[in-house]
C-alpha cells in the first residue's frame, strides 16, 4: 500500500516537473523586458537550487528510513554528535546562499534604476479601478473591468481573458524606459503586471516608483495584487504595448477627444442624452459600490436608489459626486471625471430606479462650479 | 570573555560542541551570554547593513 | 521573594520594556524615515538653506503632481510641472489653490518625495505643506515652494518627483494626533 | 463530548523512578461537572481544556477554509459575495492562527512542560486558568462580528490600513479588543511557562538536560514576551485611528500606512517562529524515540533554535519589498533572510543524521513527525525563494506565497501538533491510539494536504493575486484541484476527532513507557497520568548517567 502511493507520488511530481518544463502556464513568465528575464532566471536557479538540495537532503532521509528499518532488524547506533559534518553542512549553504545573494542583487540595482525616462506614467488606485496619466501629456482616463456581470455571475459562458480585460489598457510605446509612479486614492492597491515583472504597491499619500521597457507590441495583462476591499479581484490591469508610430497617434487622438469633450461642454445637452451617457458612466464607475439598480451595500455604499435625503438636496448631492466624502469611500470625481459625464451620472442618478425629481444638470452647470471665478 | 564570544558565535553559526557547551552551561552565566548574544546581533546587524550599503553603492 | 515571585517580576519588567519600546516605535520610525528617507518623508518644518557653491555640471528634472482627496472642494495646481536644476541652488515653484466650494475649509498638503533617497537631499525653506491652510469660498491662492537639492544629491539621480496630496483638514483635532508642525513656513 | 478525567489513582504503576504519582489524592476536593472546568487550576485538565479549544477552532477556521475553497472551486462567483469571502479569508487567518495553533502548543506546553521538567503543576495555576479563559470569550467574540452589521473584518489577518481603520466595518472595534484578549492570554501563558522551566525543574536537571520540546518553548515564551506587546500596541493604535480621530496609519493626517506594515510585521515575522519553533521541539522529541537514538546535534538545536529566535527579529520587511523600500533597505532584509535560513536548514540535517543508524519504526505519531520533516522543508525552500527580492517583486501577494505559508503552518505546524496527539495520547487517555485509523488519517491528510497546497505554487507563478473571489481561467485547473485536496484533508480530520474519541473511552492499555524508545521524564509515570503528578520531585540527580 504503502510502496504504491510513494511510488504515484513519484510519478506524479516527475510528471509535473516536466510538464512544468514544457508549459510556461505553470511556471513564472519568461516576460517581455530585460528585467523579467533576469528576474525569470533567478528563479529558475533558486528553483534548481532547491531541487539539489532536495533530493540529496530527501535522497539521505528515504535512504535511513529504509535502510535503517527495525523491521528489517537495524540496531540503533548512539553516537549523536560530530562537529565537522555540523560545521560542514553549515558552511555549504551558507556560501550557496552568498552566490545567489549575487545575482539578485545585480538584478534588484537595475529594477531600481528609475532615471532618464523617456515617458512618466502616474497610476493611480481607486476602489476598484486604475487611473492612468501621461505626465505632461494631459491625457488621463479610468481604466475598468470590462467582463460583464453575467459572465460572473455563470449567467453566459466565460470569455478567453475573463476578468483580465478593461474598458481602457494603459497604452505604452515599445523600446522606451517608461517610469510609473504608483500612488492611490484610497486604500493600499499594488500595480502588477508579470510580463514586465513590475509589482509596485500603490500607498494613499505617498508616491512609489518602478519601470518598464517594453521589447515586444502586445498585450499584456496583470491584477492589483494588494487587498483592497470587496472588488479587489475585479481590477484588472492591461497595457496595450505598441510601436512608437502608433502611440504618438493614440496620444493624438486621445487629446483630440479630451478637446472635443472639452467643446461639448456647453452646449445644451437633452435629459435623454444625459440618462443614455449617464447610465454608461454608472455602470463602469459606480455600479460596483452602489450596485447595478442603486440599492447599495449597507452600512458601507449607502442606497441611491430611494435615497430621500439627497434627492431633496441637489447641491449635496453634486457635492458628494465632485468633492467625495473624507473618510469614506466615496472618491472625489472633479479631478478624474469630465464635466459632461459628471452631470451626466447625477442627472442619471436622480432619475433611475423610481428616483423621479426631474432634474437635468448641464455640463456647463458643473463647469462653473469648477472654474473659480 | 572570548570563550563567551566565541561561544555566542557558536551559537549564530549554529553548532557547538557537546562538552563545549557543557562548560559553558557550567561555568558561564546566563545574563553575561544574553547580553553577548543582543550585542553580537547588533554587530551582525550592522555587518549586514554595511554589506548592503556598499553592494547599493 | 520566591524564585518563581523573582522570575515573573523580571518576565513582566521585560514585558513593561516591551510595552515601552512599542510607544517608542512611532517616534523612532519617524526619526529613522528623516535619517534614512525611507518611505519619502521629508521634514516637516522649514530647513534653513545651506550656502553651498552651485553644481553648474549637471541639471536634475524636479517633477511637482498635485492630488486632492475625498471630502474637500480644492483644487490645487502647480504653474510650473516641472523645472531643471543644478544641485546647491534654491528655487522658487508657485502652486495655485482653488476653494471652489461654497463654504470656508481648512486643508492640508502631505509631501511625498520619489525616489526616496533623494528626500535626504532636499531641503524645503518655504512649504505649504507646513502647515493648515484655510481658503475662503471661491478663494483663489498662490502659494510658493522655495527647495534646494544639496549638492551631495547622488549621480544617479537625474528625476526628483514632489507629490502633494490635499487632505480636508480635521475640524478639532483631538488627542494624540501627530499634526504636522505648524511653525516655520511663511505661506 | 467532554473525554474522560484523568482516574483519581493512577491505574497502574510504571518504573517510574521516584514514584511520581502522588499518594495523597484524598485531600483534595474536587467539584464535579462543569464548575470544575471552569475553575480547575490543574496543568493536565487546563492542557486538556487548551487542547479541546483548538480542535475546535481547528474545526471552525477549517470550515471557514473550505467555504473559501467551494467558491474557488470553478471561476465564477457561486457561493457567496466577495465581501463575505473577504471576511471567511480574514477570519480563518486570525482563528487558525491566534485559535488553533497557538493554543494548541500552549495546550501541549501545559500538558507536557511540568512532567518533562519533573514539577508538580504550572508555576502559576491560578493565573493557568485565567489565561485559558479569556481564550474562549474572545474568539465568541470574534465571531460574533459575522453577525454585526457590516460583517466582521474583511481586511485580510494582516489588517493593513487604511483599509482596516478609515474603510473597516463597524465590527473592526470587536476585532480589536478580541485580539487584545488573546494577546494577554498569551502573554500570561507565557509569563508561566517560563517560570515554570527556570523555577519548577527537578533538583539536578540542568538546563542543558531539558528535552527540545521544553527548550523550544521556553524560547518561545520569550518571543511572546518580546512581540506580543508590539501587536498589543497596532492593535491600540488601529483603535485610536478608528474611534478617536488620531492618524497614525491615516496619509490624511500626517500619518503613514507603511507604518502599520512595519509595526504589524515586527510583531509578525517572530510571530511565526512562535508557531513553528515548538514543533521543532515536538519533532526533535519523537524522531530520537521512533529512531531508538538520542537526537543527533542536541547543542548544535539548542543554539540554532536561539538564533533563529534572535535573527527573527531583523527580517520582518521581507514581507514588504514591494511597499517601496529604499535599495539599502531591500538588500539588507534580504541577505537577513537569506542567513536566518541557515540555522532552520541545520535543524533539518539533524533530524536526518538522527534518523542515519537507527532502528526506525513508523508508529502514526512518527509517520506525522516524517512528513512534518519532508513537507516543511519544501515550505522552507519556497521560503528561501521568497527571500530572493526581485523575484518575490512576481511572487508577492500571489498564491505562491500563501502556498508557502500554507506548507510552513499546516504539514509543519499543524502536522507537529497531531504527531504530538498520537505521541502523547497514551500517557493522556492510558490507551493506544488505534494504529490501523490513525494510518488511514495520515495517509489522507498528506494526500490531500499536498493536493491542496502543492497546485497554488503553479497558480501564483501563473499570477494568480493571493483573496481574491474570482479569478481568470487558465487557473482554474490547479484551483479545482485544490479544492478537492482541501474538502479531503477537511473531512480526513473527522477521523482525527474519531482516533481520539475512541482512545478516550478504551483501546490497547499503555504501560508508563509507552514507546520503548521514550526516554523523558513524563514516561516515567503511570499511564493515564494522575492528575498529579511529581508532587515529591524526581531527583536527577540520582540517574546521572
Amino acid at each position: 500500500m504503502r510502496k504504491v502511493l510513494v511510488l504515484a507520488v513519484m510519478v506524479v511530481a516527475i510528471a509535473g516537473l516536466q510538464r512544468n518544463a514544457l508549459a510556461s502556464d505553470w511556471n513564472m513568465p519568461v516576460g517581455v523586458t530585460e528585467i523579467s528575464r533576469s528576474v525569470y532566471s533567478l528563479h529558475m536557479l533558486i528553483f534548481w537550487i532547491c531541487v539539489v538540495i532536495g533530493v540529496v537532503v530527501f535522497g539521505a532521509m528515504f535512504y535511513s528510513l529504509f535502510r535503517y528499518r527495525r523491521s528489517k532488524g537495524a540496531k540503533a547506533a548512539h553516537f549523536h554528535e560530530h562537529t565537522t559534518v555540523e560545521v560542514f553542512w553549515t558552511t555549504i549553504p551558507l556560501l550557496i546562499l552568498v552566490a545567489m545573494a549575487v545575482p539578485a542583487t545585480a538584478t534588484l540595482k537595475e529594477m531600481y534604476d528609475t532615471s532618464e525616462s523617456d515617458l512618466d506614467v502616474l497610476i493611480t488606485g481607486h476602489q476598484w479601478r486604475w487611473q492612468y496619466e501621461y505626465l505632461g501629456e494631459g491625457v488621463s482616463f479610468f481604466s475598468n473591468l470590462s467582463t460583464p456581470s453575467a459572465q460572473i455571475e455563470g449567467e453566459a459562458p466565460k470569455d478567453e481573458h475573463y476578468l483580465l480585460e478593461v474598458d481602457q489598457p494603459l497604452v505604452l510605446p515599445v523600446d522606451r524606459k517608461v517610469r510609473f509612479l504608483t500612488t492611490s486614492a484610497d486604500v493600499i492597491h499594488s500595480w502588477w503586471v508579470p510580463a514586465f515583472a513590475v509589482k509596485k504597491d500603490a500607498m494613499p499619500g505617498f508616491i512609489n516608483e518602478a519601470w518598464t521597457r517594453i521589447e515586444e507590441p502586445g498585450i499584456y495583462r496583470g491584477q492589483c495584487a494588494e487587498l483592497c476591499g470587496r472588488n479587489h479581484g475585479f481590477m484588472p490591469v492591461v497595457v496595450h504595448a505598441m510601436e512608437q508610430d502608433d502611440f504618438d497617434a493614440w496620444l493624438a487622438e486621445r487629446k483630440q477627444q479630451a478637446a472635443s469633450a472639452a467643446n461639448s461642454v456647453d452646449r445644451e445637452w437633452k435629459m435623454d442624452e444625459l440618462m443614455a451617457q449617464g447610465e454608461k458612466v454608472y455602470s463602469t464607475i459606480c455600479a460596483a459600490c452602489h450596485q447595478a439598480e442603486g440599492q447599495g451595500l449597507p452600512p458601507t455604499f449607502p442606497a441611491l436608489a430611494g435615497n430621500q435625503a439627497l434627492m431633496d438636496d441637489l447641491e449635496k448631492h453634486i457635492g458628494v459626486v465632485l468633492n467625495g466624502v473624507s473618510e469614506t469611500a466615496m472618491p472625489a470625481f472633479s479631478g478624474t471625471l469630465n464635466p459632461v459625464d459628471i452631470a451626466a451620472v447625477i442627472t442619471y442618478e436622480r432619475n433611475a430606479w423610481g428616483n423621479e425629481t426631474g432634474d437635468v444638470i448641464q455640463p456647463s452647470d458643473i463647469q462653473a462650479r469648477l472654474s473659480s471665478e | 570573555m572570548w570563550q563567551v564570544i566565541k561561544s555566542v558565535l557558536a551559537a549564530f553559526f549554529g553548532v557547538q560542541k557537546d562538552s563545549r557547551r557543557r562548560s559553558d552551561f557550567e561555568h558561564g552565566k546566563p545574563i553575561v551570554f544574553i547580553a553577548t548574544g543582543v550585542v553580537m546581533a547588533l554587530i551582525m546587524v550592522g555587518l549586514v547593513v554595511s554589506v548592503a550599503m556598499m553592494a547599493a553603492g | 521573594m520566591t524564585p518563581v515571585q523573582r522570575t515573573v517580576t523580571k518576565t513582566v519588567i521585560a514585558l513593561i520594556g516591551m510595552v515601552c519600546f512599542t510607544i517608542a516605535l512611532v517616534p523612532l520610525y519617524d526619526v529613522f524615515c528623516q535619517i534614512t528617507g525611507l518611505n519619502g518623508k521629508v521634514a516637516s518644518q522649514a530647513q534653513p538653506i545651506i550656502s553651498e557653491e552651485v553644481d553648474t555640471s549637471r541639471y536634475v528634472t524636479v517633477q511637482f503632481i498635485t492630488r486632492t482627496g475625498s471630502g474637500l472642494p480644492w483644487r490645487l495646481e502647480p504653474l510650473d510641472r516641472q523645472v531643471r536644476v543644478h544641485p546647491g541652488q534654491s528655487y522658487k515653484v508657485l502652486f495655485a489653490f482653488t476653494n471652489y466650494g461654497d463654504e470656508a475649509r481648512r486643508g492640508r498638503a502631505v509631501p511625498s518625495v520619489s525616489p526616496s533617497e533623494a528626500s535626504l537631499h532636499l531641503r524645503k525653506v518655504t512649504c505649504f505643506c507646513f502647515q493648515e491652510q484655510r481658503l475662503e469660498a471661491g478663494e483663489h491662492l498662490r502659494l510658493p515652494v522655495v527647495f534646494q537639492l544639496t549638492t551631495d544629491l547622488p549621480e544617479s539621480v537625474h528625476t526628483v518627483t514632489l507629490a502633494y496630496t490635499l487632505y480636508p483638514a480635521a475640524n478639532n483635532p483631538t488627542l494624540g494626533e501627530r499634526a504636522m508642525p505648524a511653525q516655520g513656513g511663511d505661506a | 463530548m467532554a473525554p474522560k478525567l484523568p482516574p483519581k489513582a493512577p491505574l497502574e504503576h510504571g518504573n517510574s523512578i521516584t514514584g511520581g504519582a502522588s499518594a495523597h489524592e484524598g485531600e483534595h476536593h474536587y467539584r464535579s461537572g462543569p464548575l470544575r472546568w471552569l475553575l480547575t487550576t490543574n496543568h493536565k485538565e487546563i492542557g486538556t481544556l487548551y487542547l479541546i479549544f483548538s480542535l475546535s477552532m481547528f474545526m471552525v477556521g477549517g470550515i471557514m477554509a473550505l467555504v473559501v475553497r467551494l467558491e474557488l472551486f470553478q471561476p465564477g462567483l457561486q457561493m457567496v459575495q466577495p465581501e463575505f469571502f473577504n471576511q471567511m479569508t480574514t477570519m480563518h487567518g486570525l482563528i487558525m492562527i491566534f485559535g488553533a495553533v497557538m493554543p494548541g502548543f500552549v495546550g501541549l506546553a501545559n500538558w507536557m512542560v511540568p512532567l518533562q521538567v519533573g514539577a508538580p503543576d504550572m508555576a502559576l495555576p491560578r493565573l493557568n486558568n485565567f489565561s485559558f479563559w479569556l481564550l474562549p470569550i474572545a474568539f465568541v467574540l470574534l465571531l460574533s462580528t459575522l453577525l454585526m452589521p457590516g460583517g466582521g473584518p474583511n481586511f485580510g489577518w494582516t489588517s493593513y490600513a487604511p483599509l482596516s481603520t478609515t474603510y473597516a466595518p463597524p465590527s473592526t472595534t470587536f476585532f480589536i479588543f478580541s485580539l487584545h484578549m488573546a494577546g494577554i492570554s498569551s502573554i500570561l501563558g507565557a509569563i508561566n511557562i517560563i517560570a515554570t522551566i527556570l523555577n519548577l525543574r527537578a533538583p539536578g536537571m540542568r538546563l542543558m538536560d531539558m528535552t527540545l520540546f521544553v527548550w523550544t518553548w521556553l524560547i518561545t515564551a520569550f518571543l511572546l514576551i518580546a512581540v506580543m506587546p508590539v501587536l498589543a500596541g497596532v492593535l491600540t493604535m488601529m483603535l485610536l485611528d478608528i474611534n478617536f480621530g488620531t492618524s497614525f496609519f491615516n496619509a490624511a493626517g500626517g500619518g503613514d500606512p507603511v507604518l502599520f506594515q512595519h509595526l504589524f510585521w515586527f510583531f509578525g515575522h517572530p510571530e511565526v517562529y512562535i508557531m513553528i519553533l515548538p514543533a521543532f521541539g515536538i519533532v526533535s522529541v519523537i524522531v530520537p524515540t521512533f529512531a531508538r537514538k538520542p537526537l543527533f546535534g542536541y547543542s548544535s538545536m539548542v543554539y540554532a533554535t536561539a538564533s533563529i529566535a534572535v535573527l527573527s527579529f531583523t527580517v520582518w520587511a521581507h514581507h514588504m519589498f514591494s511597499v517601496g523600500l529604499p535599495l539599502v533597505a531591500e538588500l539588507f532584509f534580504m541577505y537577513a533572510t537569506m542567513l536566518i535560513a541557515v540555522p532552520t536548514g541545520v535543524k533539518v540535517f539533524n533530524w536526518i543524521a538522527t534518523l542515519f543508524r537507527g532502528s526506525i519504526t513508523f508508529e502514526t505519531a512518527m509517520l506525522f513527525a516524517l512528513a512534518f520533516i519532508v513537507l516543511f522543508s519544501i515550505g522552507g525552500f519556497s521560503g528561501l525563494m521568497l527571500a530572493i527580492a526581485p523575484a518575490d517583486f512576481q511572487y508577492h501577494d500571489t498564491y505562491f506565497v500563501v502556498a508557502h505559508f500554507h506548507y510552513v503552518l499546516v504539514p509543519g505546524a499543524v502536522f507537529s501538533i497531531m504527531a504530538a496527539v498520537y505521541y502523547w495520547l497514551p500517557k493522556w487517555t492510558g490507551h493506544y491510539p488505534d494504529e490501523r485509523l490513525g494510518r488511514w488519517h495520515f495517509w489522507l491528510s498528506v494526500i490531500g494536504v499536498n493536493l491542496l497546497f502543492f497546485p497554488m505554487h503553479f497558480a501564483g507563478l501563473a499570477g494568480m493575486p493571493r483573496r481574491i473571489p474570482d479569478y481568470a481561467l487558465q487557473f482554474a485547473d490547479f484551483n479545482m484541484a485544490s479544492s478537492i485536496g482541501g474538502f479531503l484533508f477537511g473531512f480526513s480530520q473527522l477521523l482525527f476527532i474519531w482516533v481520539i474519541v475512541k482512545c478516550v473511552r478504551g483501546g490497547v492499555k499503555a504501560p508508563a513507557r509507552s514507546w520503548d524508545g521514550a526516554t523523558d521524564l513524563e514516561w516515567t509515570v503511570p499511564s493515564p497520568a494522575p492528575l498529579h503528578t511529581f508532587e515529591t520531585p524526581p531527583d536527577m540527580r540520582r540517574i546521572e548517567s
